[in-house]
């Protein structure tokens, strides 16, 4: 089964050297490119236009580089494409925002309504500082929970099984938590930060309007890549990580404790990924119970154009299918912003499956 | 070792009769004339017989709901269009799956493909969303091409990936196919360029497959107009049961689903039992052998693909022509999981373990847990307990769990769409406890030999030509699978149907299984 | 009382069985080779003390205690290292943070014992700052080895250490082997290189077809006229 | 070929090679490879290999591990294309086909460890191999009345396939899954299936590995039956008694390269073989 993996792919890499197609694929990004700094000069593709796509690319690369990281991980540690990947960031995003309502909103409505995030809070990263920042930590905790307690339930009694079998597993798993989030949370849409931005930081004046909460989300997101690159780089416990997505019968036979590195590998990704969800909520101001399985496949998106298990290739995947996603608006209309988004992944995984930054590929 | 429900392709020497390679049987084989002669009869009879079973649970449910006649015959009318469809959908899932390994995540997209083909070729040119007002048939056909074509374009990938990005790329192009038939944009241009459009999130009404019973039942194909000799004999029928035209017009599309199943698993038990579909089975075994013994491993992928998503195409146009309208929601990915349910479940590899899944599934874990509340609220009526009404939030519901008072919370479960949820958590915990306990289903552990005859019943006379004493091959043989059967029973014991499990006792070609 | 004992053992891999009643036995500081024509077994031995082949009787014991049942790092942790014959670098970490990898179990990273492997091995340290992958199959092996001394191992198995190696790069290898036996660490070895084994070990095993056949000095061995006959075949 | 496959009953029994005797000295043999180099990444894993395989012959391919002798049986069937060299097969150049066209044409192979096909029967196994059968075709096999004749050469293959497992004493097991079946039962599996394609040249991989002594010398028996009959074989083996006492010739590689050819006489006289063997410098 894995020799045959392998010559597939050993044959697939030989069909990439000679296939002409990857040239083409190359060859119109270059005339996209062209014809964008030709439409600059020319004044027919407004500045503006790009600049304000390009910011909403980055933001959107941003997040999805964030929840990216954990599925990398769990994808090249415990080899298995994580389903319920995108349920974890509901999750992240859900309990994280429970509690920051409940810090904020603190003596001026029910607490059920907000629990239940149905109170109209306009909170803000300025307004509740301290909401936000509970809210946020809790959201990565709480999603460690539900991850571990997942793991032991499903995944670990699987550990021998198939790649296969676990990524049916998560299926099931998705099935479970996003219902179980609209069970308690039910299914409404409901405006979670405000309608209005007012934060506008002074100092970006002018390069367009930056919010608080927008300038929050890119600090912590880019705080916490750095701290899980300084993590996975300098640690013991980040080589073991590596160590295991390189090859995990040696890791064994190395003396490397792999069932603990599964667990920390669990509560890095999901601290990660419910982070993000709570973040995300922070830049769109919405909450629904399918935020997380929505961004699912966009998410698969990066960390196959990044190479799986290469965290440094989600986030570049991820800011390559936010700015796909964002600037093919400026060729083609806007309801197939996404779907160019995932053409670009299926043409990744054709031609270049090993990721375009050429990440490890565990099979 | 099923074989076609049909009897003309082994001629008069059908030897499929599992048992009669094993001693004693050959010897007496009038004794067996009472029970059913093979594998294919056992297994239409277990899903016939699951078939009424499920029928009576659920006409009971109505019973003891308070319904009608009519009432109860419409739930059963309705499972029933679950129960066929998804048959039908996982046995084209099946192909791909179970018998080629090919791990396609795309089926809803492949379903929208076929039906928006059907509804832009066949709805008016005067309609909301115009089409090209072309017959019935034509868009039946058109629709399963397309679905063929595009499936054309996804095995391209299939020919090389790795299983589990082959999901990807397939999970994906289904969510590129919704997503465009979402696109107003894409109607828009659709409108400028062939005057036809698919009105983008608010779907679109066509003729639909209805129509095929409304012609058999009313002169014209008109709700309003003379009903058709057959329409007024089975109308006066119902009527002397106080059974409204309506139901019997639903009935009457069920036939129409039902013809559907059965020429879906004649087709697929015939591919399962032929040098086709041995080298599929090859081909999820391990591709490589099949391409070193001499097969077109490629070509074999392809047409698999092709057809697979034809037959997708066609079980989305018979489901969504019952109503005649469809739109992009209808195929979310949600849709192409449950068919993975219902596959896993009836037994990936089994064309009658399908079946048993899509009717399983489609009744019992998808329509069933919605009659749940009725009945709770039914039960609590009898003991005198008044549910009242649901809390309005989960929050509400949980307060007076502190005072031990249960009842809000089970409103709260209860509740329309709540108990909608709960039953996706239920699917999710079933598919989970599947995979982990009993990955192979419930028919999925059964041996069902690919091939277009017996091969177990070699002719005597060759026999003899060989070389070898006659008498000696046929006990070694039933001395292994004795022995084989015993160790897959005793592994086996406690799971699985006692049909099943009859059904391998029975069985002289059981090698053993795969945990 | 022998470092590491094998008694009786059967082993293989599912239903397949390849070692049939083999007896082993590693002496403290001794230096012992199997040796064996193809697929006798040899490397099936060292995988059952590790619970990688499948188990299907006999006895393995280390420093007097059975270890059949313990998990790998329980086992590293008694002072067995062990290199197996491929895949044994991690090729995406730096050749130091591979050695950082073989002392896990330890609180901190041993200076004095990453500071004696780079010692034995100059070109580790040369290259410490790469990723393994893009070494060469000599230092490969040798950085496998590394990381199998960083917990000062009182036997070291290593699993045909010379295979495809040029022929100037197994003298150098065995060269290294030899001071690390000399240093006080037993060696167990698995090779198919059976003169240059037989010629520096201590004692040698020859397994044919899974059973052991011949155990005496590796001279005696190596002199022995069936032995030859063995490996070429009647 | 392929019409072939579907023939008589007594295919394996009374196959003989045309013109064993009558053969032109200078007629290419069945198979030959001629300078087959293979790298992966930076390793070279065969390097410049030529040998020829006679018609009717059993030849032995031998060497050290890692000397490079499975890459060679991948480059000549198929799974790898070399990266130069040529294979011939029967005079045609067969380097770089895909390997069901190399099988198609007559040259088959086993795998080192083997590969049958766990969870589809003996019989099926069997079953799969012969080429071009009808029923291969996806409408002959659904529509009702080709199916009437895919069902007659179903009903032939039945029998062939039966004195097939008869001929290798497999056939009770015939029912059972490929996948339960012992390792030396697999070997037998192995050839039995690759003989099924009716091939002219077959390509064993280390038929032997872990067959206990008394199925191995039925496999041996077999094998030079089979041989008598016409068939050619290249065989890999690291058994050196197999390969001394039961080829006509043997080819011996080391480090990628071929390192002596003869006899099995002047193979084991030969010191440079020994030394490849026991390790020295060669």
């Amino acid at each position: 089964m894995c020799m045959s993996a392998i010559d597939t792919l050993g044959r697939g890499n030989t069909f990439v050297r000679t296939h002409p197609s990857l040239s083409l694929v190359f060859l119109v990004g270059f005339a996209l490119g062209v014809d964008l700094v030709h439409g600059l000069y020319t004044g027919r593709i407004p500045l503006e236009n790009v600049s304000r796509l390009f910011w909403n690319g980055l933001l959107v690369g941003l997040i999805l580089g964030l929840a990216g990281i954990g599925l990398s991980m769990t994808y090249s540690i415990l080899n298995f494409a994580n389903f319920s990947h995108g349920d974890l960031i509901t999750v992240g995003a859900f309990s994280g925002w429970s509690v920051t309502y409940l810090l904020a909103g603190a003596g001026v409505t029910e607490f059920g309504t907000r629990l239940l995030i149905d109170a109209n809070l306009n909170v803000t990263v300025l307004g509740d500082p301290v909401a936000v920042v509970a809210g946020l930590v809790l959201a990565s905790i709480l999603t460690i929970l539900i991850a571990l307690v997942v793991d032991r339930l499903v995944y670990r009694p699987m550990r021998d099984s198939s790649g296969i079998s676990l990524l049916i597993a998560s299926i099931g798993v998705a099935l479970v938590l996003r219902h179980l989030v609209a069970f308690v949370y039910r299914a409404h849409t409901r405006g979670v930060t405000g309608s209005e931005r007012v934060d506008i930081l002074p100092v970006l004046e002018g390069t367009g309007d930056v919010s608080v909460n927008t300038a929050t989300l890119m600090i912590v997101a880019v705080a916490l890549m750095i701290g899980v690159h300084l993590l996975v780089q300098r640690t013991k416990l980040g080589t073991a990580m590596r160590a295991m997505a390189d090859n995990q019968d040696l890791a064994l036979i190395t003396g490397i404790p792999t069932e603990r590195v599964v667990t920390w590998t669990w509560i890095l990704g999901a601290g990660l990924t419910g982070a993000a969800g709570f973040l995300i909520v922070l830049e769109r101001g919405t909450l629904d119970f399918n935020i997380g399985w929505g961004l699912l496949l966009l998410i698969f998106a990066a960390v196959i154009l990044g190479g799986i298990g290469s965290i440094y290739g989600a986030i570049g995947g991820g800011l390559v299918i936010g700015l796909t996603q964002s600037l093919s608006t400026i060729w083609i209309p806007s309801d197939f912003a996404t779907p160019a988004a995932f053409s670009l992944m299926i043409l990744v995984l054709l031609f270049r499956p090993s990721g375009l930054f050429s990440g490890v590929t565990t099979a | 070792m099923s074989s076609p429900p049909t009897s003309d392709d082994d001629g008069g020497s059908r030897p499929d009769s599992d048992a009669s390679s094993g001693s004693g049987s050959d010897s007496d084989p009038e004794s067996r004339s009472l029970l059913p002669e093979t594998r294919w009869q056992r297994d239409v009879i277990l899903i016939f017989a699951m078939l009424f079973g499920i029928y009576a649970l659920f006409a009971l449910i109505g019973v003891a709901l308070d319904f009608d006649t009519n009432g109860i015959l419409n739930v059963l009318r309705e499972i029933t269009l679950f129960a066929a469809v998804y048959a039908m959908l996982v046995l084209a899932l099946n192909l791909h799956w179970g018998y080629t390994g090919l791990f396609n995540i795309g089926v809803a997209g492949f379903m929208a493909v076929g039906v928006y083909t059907m509804a832009i070729l066949t709805a008016s040119p005067d309609a909301t969303a115009p089409g090209f007002g072309l017959p019935l048939w034509v868009g039946i056909v058109g629709g399963m091409v397309m679905s063929a074509l595009v499936g054309l374009v996804a095995a391209l990938p299939a020919l090389r990936l790795r299983a589990d990005y082959l999901a990807i790329v397939t999970l994906g192009l289904s969510e590129i196919i919704r997503l465009t038939f979402q696109s107003m944009q894409f109607s828009n241009a659709l409108e400028d360029t062939l005057g036809v459009a698919t009105n983008g999130g608010s779907g679109m009404n066509f003729p639909g497959t209805r129509g095929v019973v409304q012609y058999a039942f009313y002169r014209g194909g008109d709700r309003t107009s003379e009903p058709t000799v057959l329409g007024d004999a089975l109308f006066g029928l119902a009527e002397s049961f106080d059974v409204l035209p309506l139901v019997v017009l639903g009935w009457g599309y069920n036939v129409v689903l039902g013809i559907g199943v059965i020429a879906f698993y004649v087709l697929l038990v015939r591919i399962a039992n032929s040098p086709f579909g041995r080298v599929l089975k090859a081909i999820r075994e391990d591709e490589l052998v099949a391409d070193s013994l001499g097969k077109n491993t490629n070509l074999f992928k392809i047409k698999v693909f092709m057809l697979g998503c034809a037959l997708m195409g066609l079980a989305g146009i018979l489901w969504q022509g019952q109503t005649g309208y469809t739109s992009p929601h209808e195929f979310r990915p949600e849709l192409t999981f449950y068919v993975f349910i219902a596959l896993i479940i009836g037994g990936a590899g089994s064309n009658t373990g399908s079946v048993i899944g899509g009717l399983v599934f489609g009744t019992l874990l998808f329509q069933g847990p919605l009659y749940v509340p009725r009945l709770l609220q039914e039960g609590l009526a009898v003991a005198g307990v008044e549910l009242g009404t649901p809390p309005n939030t989960f929050y509400d519901a949980v307060l007076p769990l502190g005072s031990l008072d249960l009842l809000p919370m089970l409103a709260y479960a209860t509740a329309s769409t709540n108990v909608s949820y709960l039953r996706f958590v239920l699917l999710g915990v079933v598919l989970i406890l599947v995979v982990q306990r009993r990955p192979e289903g419930l028919l999925g552990h059964r041996v069902e030999t690919a091939a277009a005859v017996d091969l177990s019943n070699r002719s005597r006379s060759t026999a003899t030509d060989g070389g070898n004493p006659e008498s000696t091959s046929p006990v070694d043989e039933h001395d292994q699978e004795s022995t084989g059967g015993h160790s897959a029973r005793t592994a086996d014991d406690g799971h699985g149907l006692s049909a099943v499990r009859d059904d391998r006792d029975s069985s002289a070609t059981n090698g053993g299984h795969d945990e | 009382m022998a470092l590491l004992e094998v008694s009786g053992l059967d082993a293989g891999y599912g239903d397949l069985q390849i070692l049939e009643d083999v007896d082993l036995e590693v002496d403290e500081d001794e230096y012992v080779a199997i040796v064996g024509p193809n697929g006798a077994g040899k490397s099936t031995v060292m995988k059952s003390v590790f619970g990688l082949a499948t188990y299907m009787g006999g006895r393995i014991a280390f420093d007097g205690e059975e270890i059949g049942e313990l998990r790998p790092e329980a086992i590293i942790h008694r002072g067995l290292g062990y290199v197996p014959q491929d895949d044994n670098v991690f090729p995406s970490l730096s050749v130091e943070e591979n050695l950082e990898m073989g002392a896990y179990i330890l609180p901190e990273v041993p200076g004095d014992r990453l500071r004696e492997v780079y010692d034995r091995f100059p070109i580790l340290e040369a290259r410490k700052t790469q990723t393994a992958g893009n070494l060469s199959g000599g230092q490969r092996q040798m950085l496998a080895m590394g990381r199998a001394l960083m917990l000062d191992p009182a036997l070291l198995m290593l699993d045909e250490p010379s295979a495809g190696l040029a022929p100037d790069l197994v003298e150098e290898l065995f060269d290294r082997i030899d001071a690390v036996n000399d240093a006080g660490t037993a060696i167990l070895m698995v090779e198919q290189n059976a003169s240059e084994a037989l010629r520096r070990c201590d004692r040698g095993y020859v397994l044919v077809q899974g059973r052991n056949r011949y155990v005496d000095t590796g001279e005696s061995l190596l002199e022995n006229e069936q032995v030859r006959q063995d490996f070429l075949g009647g | 070929m392929s019409e072939q496959a579907a023939g008589s009953a007594t295919e394996t029994g009374d196959r003989t090679t045309t013109g064993d005797e009558s053969t032109v000295v200078d007629s290419p043999p069945p198979l030959r490879v001629t300078d087959l180099e293979k790298h992966f990444g930076g390793i070279t894993a065969v390097d410049g290999v030529s040998f020829d395989v006679h018609e009717g012959t059993l030849t032995g391919l031998i060497g050290p591990n890692g000397a490079g002798k499975s890459t060679a049986f991948d480059c000549i069937t198929g799974v790898y294309t070399p990266d130069a060299g040529t294979v011939e097969f029967n005079g045609e150049d067969i380097t770089g086909l895909e390997p069901f066209e190399i099988c198609n044409r007559g040259l088959v192979r086993t795998f080192q460890i083997a590969r049958e096909l766990e969870k589809m029967t003996v019989l099926e196994n069997l079953m799969l191999a012969p080429a071009g059968q009808r029923g291969e075709s996806l409408w002959q096999s659904v529509t009702p009345i080709a199916r009437r004749g895919v069902a007659a050469e179903e009903r032939e293959l039945r029998e062939r396939v039966w004195e097939t497992l008869e001929f290798f004493e497999i056939d009770h097991l015939a029912a059972s899954y490929a996948g339960t079946l012992s390792g030396g039962q697999r070997k037998l599996l192995e050839l039995s299936r690759a003989l099924m394609t009716d091939p002219d040249v077959v390509l064993l991989d280390e038929p032997l590995a872990g067959v206990n002594p008394s199925l191995e010398k039925k496999l041996l028996e077999r094998i030079h039956d089979l041989r008598e009959e016409g068939y050619t074989f290249l065989l890999v083996e690291h058994d050196m008694d197999v390969i001394m006492t039961h080829c006509e010739r043997v080819i011996v590689m080391h480090q990628g390269r071929k390192l002596a050819e003869g006899t099995p006489a002047e193979i084991t006289s030969n010191e440079r073989v020994i030394d490849a063997y026991l390790g020295g410098e060669v």
